[in-house]
């Protein structure tokens, strides 16, 4: 299936999780103060093993940056 | 003795709020905010790519409260997205409410911005709400729950400091919870102003970030906020349009020399 | 490492002076003086019977330099005279020289002032010069051998702060000696302001004994003096005339709910 | 003779000295932080004692007092 | 040539508009009137106990056009049915447009304010829109189809001119409307300013009415503003901080006498 | 009836004096002379090769008076001599007394100009006063006889308008000469403000000059200066620190619908 | 009847219209610059004549005034 | 002779009057609103047909030009 992983198109195994799109981008389930949002709604850190990532869902994981 | 700033039941033991954006290095920020005393900090959240990491954990390994904004947002419902993702991230429902209504002054919506604060009330977060220098605007802020009012004395990142005073003097009077002058703080002067007029904090970020020397900076805007704090609660003496003699005529002697 | 505040070779360890003007009871000015951590007190010499004592001693007991002012004199003779009147009683040949040309604005007089200013320094004496904000004048001052430009903000007593910033920063570009800012500081960030300028000290009296509580504002304006130094030093950030963000749009997550 | 000791006309006897006009008003040489002027001039505190005042002269006994 | 002020579509001869509030006698304000060169002219309603009668007559035979305002509306369904009154009483479909939200500083409330402009404009109002000096509010207002934006500068009433020029500046880059300054406004300078700023026109009612002569201050603001929106057309010179010799150095001659 | 402005007796129309500084063309100059209204124009003398010719045939023809600057003297001595060439070049005793301090800011110096002056008005000259804001050298300019004070509200070309407006207006309360704001006005609510603070007239010759359409700055600046004057006369509204309703409550109707 | 007529209690005849209620504060139909607010809504003049007052109703008759 | 006529050295016969020197930088005696100084001293233009210039003198000779 095709997602939209941070903005940029990727191609996972149908049934991809929550976990293995943020590993694509470096994130470990463990790491702190990092969130994932899917269709712009938060899936808890708690969940992101369990929950699979719809076809051609937006995927959103964020990370604490410098700001106001 | 002086009561605390107490945000949301939460006694702070500065009234300098550090923003961290416009750093050019961590260990700058680190030392900036050392420096500072303060005890909350702004942060933004952005997809990992962009946001090296690092930053969340100098901030608690500095004790101090990670305050999530919403910098970017122009719509309620996008501030309430981000609020919940902040909420996930941090594990804190406090938030830093920023709708932006023009890309160019970045300056508030008022309409979204009271709409998120409303919605984000309801959820439970606690909200900090940024916001024009509009008394009325902030006294309905207030009103819909929001935690603190953070008006902006000029546009962010403006190092204008303080536009108009007389605004923030009738917010002061219009608000009861914590005022917190936003943006557009440029130097010490300006963050003691902002104490003088009646503000309970100050935040500062391009103040700090943007100086030649940001951690003197950072200790420069910690003294000041004290400073002006301080004058607020010493009660000025007023102004008056001609001189008063700080000396008393009362015996002046006659030392004109002896005419012979 | 800061240079600490040095006059006529003198270093000094704190940047704010204090006038002993306006207090109503010695314990409140005693109080002052220890929380503003000044070194230089200024005082008048009045005939004894309006004179009432003690004061000298507080100063003394403190350890802060005694700095004899000249006011109430109008001409550059009575200046001179009351100068050398204060050199035996105090044993100072330091003088804060003050030569009005208005009763009501109290505002100095240039061409009697440098006169007295001329001849002081001929005699040997360390000249501290109550002027106007002119540059012109100032470097004058500083020609004929003053030790200290003491430009001031606004009229004596008025707390109307520093009516024209520029002024105060065109005299620093101008004088090399010492810049105390003196006269019309209000409060805490007009001091700062006043360091932000360039001004190396800020001497206050109205500000702290007319303030509802001087101990605390003369805490207020010690920090402010801190702070203003402090930001000077530390470069402040441009002011620009639009706003600069000071969180980056880059990596901004689309929270966009699915149209589903 | 009758001299002006800080504004007042006083009457002291002739060749009556610093000291003496001082004494009137209160000062005693030793108290720091006082001086005196006869007709504008300075004189000096180790003075006071041998100095006579001139018939007529205006004399000044000050001291430090609250100031700008 | 000038293009002619023109709000919804009618072009208006003078660029000074005159609110009739505040003046002791009819006669004076029939005089001012004529001293303003005004055609647009401020009213309120009031229940007709309280309301001498008379003014209208004047206003229609001088030839201006009856502005009716909501002023006293804390509530968009107040000033709607207001507007609505005033539509038949005058037989004009414009309306200047209050919703205060503070009845001690008589600033407008955002959010009421444009719910009315909304309903307004939908039943085929003219509105101009009395607001604060938010240029997104500002362009909101112009969003749902306000005819004139009317920024205040300082409180109704206060006197106080602009306080914050550069809000001024903003609204008249964010908005393509007519910008109006209204409220304020004390003295003839405020007024040249707004123009300067960029306003297309000025409001004033008690910098004219509370006058000792109110006939001359309309003159005078007049005057001023015809001064300053030729100003702002004409292009003023930039600020420098340093000065700039009006009279070159060229060819100076010398003029040192003869050593002899 | 107001009285003229009158300098030494002489009644003039116009209150304001135009520098022929900066202009890029002659017929520019000439435009805006007319467009300006006024009847004193200064000038500089410089050796012919630099001064093309031309300037005192227009300005003749104009039928205004030409006022010869001692602009570039940095002594009395240098200006007296200058005064002399141009009481010979243009048969003519007025001068606008120039002595400057210091190249960069080109601000007067107090010592030199005070002895100038002097000497000028004892060899029969009458001379208008280029000065700082001080109110005492003014003062001490009018005792020597000037027949005019000129403060500067800026630096020379700086366009920064008055700086300090309370200098002013102390300088007002202390002369009785006319006051003739000269150097720093850069647009017409700069001209305007100095009216109000009690000047008498306003020189202009950057604002002028340096502006986009000259011509058009001209009638702007002499619509400012007579909307400044005619507000100054017209007596002010005070300033108050909240709102002061221009509209009565009083016979407010309620309009809230039924609740049926 | 009983209505409030500009915040005072006022009895008319049952039936009184709108005019008669305008011509108690002394306002005449052909007066300009007035306006009638029953309950809050405008009666437009031409229907002053005939739009009768209901009982207990709020009657709001204004005219221009100094204002802002 | 030598003499610095504004500011340029130039050579004149001896005696060489003002008003020869002013018709050197294009000067008329009756052009109006000019003037001549030499040695820093004003000479009228009604002397400067018959007026000498010494040796070595320092002329200066100028116009109206723009000026604040």
């Amino acid at each position: 299936m095709r997602i939209s992983l941070n903005g940029a198109e990727r191609d996972l195994p149908d049934g991809a999780t929550v976990a293995a799109a943020a590993r694509l981008v470096g994130v470990a389930p463990d790491e702190r103060g990092v969130a994932v949002a899917v269709e712009g709604a938060v899936v808890p850190k708690a969940r992101w093993a369990e929950t699979p990532i719809p076809d051609g869902a937006r995927v959103e994981v964020v990370r604490a940056t410098a700001g106001g | 003795m002086d009561a605390p700033l107490t945000i949301a039941g939460e006694e702070l033991g500065s009234r300098l709020l550090l923003g961290s954006g416009g750093f050019d290095r961590l260990d700058r920020f680190e030392a900036a905010l050392a420096a500072s005393g303060a005890e909350i900090v702004t942060v933004a959240l952005r997809r990992v790519e962009d946001a090296p990491g690092g930053l969340y954990d100098v901030i608690r390994r500095a004790g101090a409260r990670v305050l999530p904004n919403t910098a970017g947002c122009f719509t309620a419902r996008d501030a309430v997205a981000t609020a919940h993702l902040a909420r996930e991230a941090f594990e804190t429902d406090w938030v830093k409410l920023e709708v932006i209504g023009d890309r160019r002054t970045l300056l508030p919506d008022a309409v979204e911005l009271l709409r998120a604060a409303e919605e984000l009330v309801g959820e439970g977060f606690v909200v900090l709400a940024y916001t024009t220098d509009d008394p009325v605007l902030g006294r309905r802020l207030e009103d819909v729950g929001c935690a603190a009012v953070m008006p902006l004395g000029s546009p962010i990142g403006s190092g204008l400091g303080i536009r108009n005073p007389d605004a923030i003097e009738l917010m002061r009077d219009a608000i009861s919870v914590p005022l917190v002058l936003d943006a557009g703080i440029g130097t010490a002067s300006d963050a003691a102003l902002a104490m003088e007029l009646g503000c309970d904090a100050v935040l500062a970020a391009t103040a700090i970030s943007r100086a030649r020397e940001p951690e003197r900076m950072a200790t420069a805007l910690r003294l000041a906020v004290e400073a002006g704090h301080a004058a607020r609660r010493a009660g000025r003496t007023e102004r008056v349009h001609h001189a008063r003699a700080s000396t008393s005529d009362a015996g002046l002697p006659d030392l004109t020399p002896s005419a012979g």
